[in-house]
């Protein structure tokens, strides 16, 4: 059950031009940032990439799309990228975006055995476009399909060697729901820890889930809006 | 004529003691500081977090502890964390009493759009489009009219729609609306605005019954 | 956010004769022992419930069949139970078998706003007799609904005054899903603390799925199976 | 011949280090206690908890850690626990790697049934149906023949199914099977069972290619 590999590097090997991928977090918060380096390192190209946003200019997933490497990107919320918003608008990338909720829970069905859902989401809007649509309890619903992806990314707060893993704060977001997701999945994580040292009571996506592990270095965690309150 | 912090402080005046309410990006997130005496309500960030609190005091910031605004916010106690898939099951499944967003257009048959402006704007729908589909209970918060005066309460939406028929209330800089059958309802005027200068604003039709009373702030 | 009530007895008041109800717990295992003895006592007749199973002859659900209180039960299994078997073998109680994990998924869809969704669960079996097949990546699924019930009741080890659940060990089980599912949601707890004394990255179930709480007494927590090892 | 012990020998032998398995009630909770040495595998249980470990001893038994059989167990390092939601995510989406379960009967087209006779016993099918459903590799655990004699290995099943084509491999006390385009294709006798034994005990179409080896267990 040992699945811990030695880095970003070591993680991503079988990442391929052209594959699809999820990437956890919810803008800059609870990224794999280790993974996208290694990802920017490599050089891999024609990525379709499925997380909520595309990080901004310079950091998260803004540092692939720098480089070209994203065909596509499926995501809820792409605001506060210039060069997100540039190549979207000029047609170099490809865009689907989905509603957040909707989002989410097509790729908890893509790693649940779902393959469809019906949802309130979207309807009467160009997202519901070429779905079917169901009336339940007098009201419209459209077709989901699940997500996968031959690749998920993740990034947590701990980790144990089966995989096991325990997010913090709101760094959980699409972290789990992506994990299950992945044929395979890569879980990079602050803390690696060996099995039993994590409460099995306390553990947010059990081990199964996930393929490959390692601990990350050199977090930095970039704060999107830093918002505070002066002590005086 | 109100300004966005009036429009907050009017919107606060909706919430009711143990709702959960949601409270989408700009305007809405001021809601949150004018919560009346007596009423406790959590606030749901759709990232994952239940019970969010204030920002953060200098130094405490935590990169792990955002709302959906990506703003730094901290926890209150009986705080809850959750990922995604949870957090928009509280959404859709009718969890959260109360969703308050802004706008760019709202029609008379209660469509809203706020997530796209083709070939200009493209930021997305974010949670937008769940929490307008699923809450029983929608507030927009706007402005009345765009920078060149143009009314943004209409017959129909001009701009892609972000949901259909679920708008039921909406308060503006001018005005607090409620869509009664397919038709805007003037039920309060913001201090100092005349009947008027709200029907002038208005491009939607604009049911005007008996007196209208102007809206007690403070 | 008090969502405190005095004792089972009073977490069921509006529970009438005629209601859906759904009720956590595996087997004996994490089952609202304190709610179950109320509902006994009050004596509501005529209830259908959704349950994965319906206790023993003398304990859990059991009590309830006994009283004839039952109408229907909606559960995955119902062995280990004579009386059970008996009332519904002679027609008195109907029963809908359910796979369980459609039974869970159906309880969470509930509670998450989905009407419906696809399983490959119970196809071509007597549990898709009426139920739409639809072909995905070349595997026939069945369309399942949601469940809701007028109240759910759940058991979970510890909560606080906001409904903040946490479970403990495999008494988790059903109890969160159906949490989400209730029109009115009753958890009664081991432990009742103060907000603030749960870590809020260890809760399983959010108070907002909660809308009455109380701490439970003189849980017997019986046995079905007891299985050892001598320590020789 | 086997018993049940020999049967649960023999399918421990498809056991691969790094799996996850979910061992159905009776012949199949045995496999448990006959993991090949240098394998690691972890035990799924619906009820829901991975890393399930052996029996507690004598007095640390805890109501509140069962296995899907109801038994009392214990967790092993590593092991987690979740809802019955997410328990079915596993199974359903695939992440289990061997499902091993008993069964009533099974038919050449790999069909099984194993919840229910009509009007006599209804058990349920508890989580049978999302197991065959789900599980690429299903291995199933049964006697050859039922207490009269009479084969259980059918051309068609007779009882209510609990899942369609879904078996692949079946392990009884005489031999072990594998259905391949809809006949059972005889892999390996049971030491001192003869084909014919096999032949005589097997209602549905039995394929016999070659010499057929004995199973070596230990």
């Amino acid at each position: 059950m040992n699945k811990v590999v030695a880095n970003g590097d070591a993680a991503i090997e079988g990442i391929i031009d052209g594959m699809t991928l999820m990437l956890g977090g919810f803008g800059l918060c609870g990224i794999p940032e280790n993974c996208i380096s290694s990802l920017v390192k490599k050089g891999t190209t024609n990525l379709t990439c499925i997380s909520n946003n595309a990080g901004v200019d310079d950091f998260g997933l803004g540092l692939l799309l720098q480089e070209r490497q994203i065909k596509k990107m499926i995501s809820s919320y792409v605001g506060e990228n210039d060069e997100f918003e540039r190549q979207m608008l000029s047609g170099e990338l490809e865009v689907d975006l989905i509603p957040q909720g909707s989002l989410a829970e097509r790729c908890r069905a893509g790693g649940a055995g779902i393959p469809a859902f019906f949802t309130p989401a979207g309807y009467g809007t160009e997202v519901a476009e070429g779905k079917e649509v169901r009336e339940f309890n007098g009201k419209p619903h459209i077709l989901e399909s699940a997500l996968t992806a031959d690749f998920a990314i993740v990034k947590a707060w701990k980790g144990d060697r089966f995989g096991n893993l325990i997010f913090k704060g709101t760094a959980r977001n699409f972290n789990p729901v992506m994990a299950m997701a992945g044929k395979i999945t890569i879980a990079e994580v602050e803390e690696l820890v060996e099995p039993g040292e994590l409460n099995p009571n306390q553990i947010h996506t059990p081990g199964i889930f996930v393929q490959r592990i390692f601990q990350g270095v050199d977090y930095e965690k970039r704060i999107e809006q830093r918002t505070t309150l002066s002590k005086n | 004529m109100l300004d966005k912090v009036g429009i907050a402080k009017r919107i606060a005046q909706e919430l009711q003691d143990g709702w959960y309410v949601n409270l989408g990006i700009g305007i809405p997130t001021l809601v949150a500081n004018y919560i009346p005496q007596g009423i406790n309500v959590e606030f749901q960030s759709e990232n994952g977090l239940l019970g969010m609190g204030p920002f953060p005091y200098d130094g405490e910031e935590d990169a792990d502890l955002i709302n959906a605004g990506k703003q730094t916010v901290t926890l209150l106690p009986g705080a809850s964390l959750f990922d995604s898939a949870t957090s928009f099951a509280m959404i859709r499944g009718q969890h959260v009493q109360l969703t308050v967003l802004g706008a760019m257009e709202v029609a008379e048959n209660g469509d809203i759009a706020n997530w796209k402006i083709p070939g200009r704007m493209v930021k997305g729908m974010g949670g937008a489009m769940d929490l307008v589909a699923s809450a029983e209970n929608i507030i927009v918060a706007m402005m009345h009219t765009n920078k060149k005066g143009e009314s943004k309460i209409l017959s129909k939406c001009t701009l892609p729609l972000t949901g259909v028929g679920c708008v039921k209330k909406v308060v503006t800089n001018l005005a607090v609306l409620e869509i009664i059958n397919g038709t805007f309802h003037l039920i309060e005027r913001a201090p100092g605005v005349s009947v008027e200068e709200i029907q002038n604003a208005t491009e939607g039709t604009l049911v005007v019954e008996g007196e209208i009373p102007e809206m007690q702030l403070d």
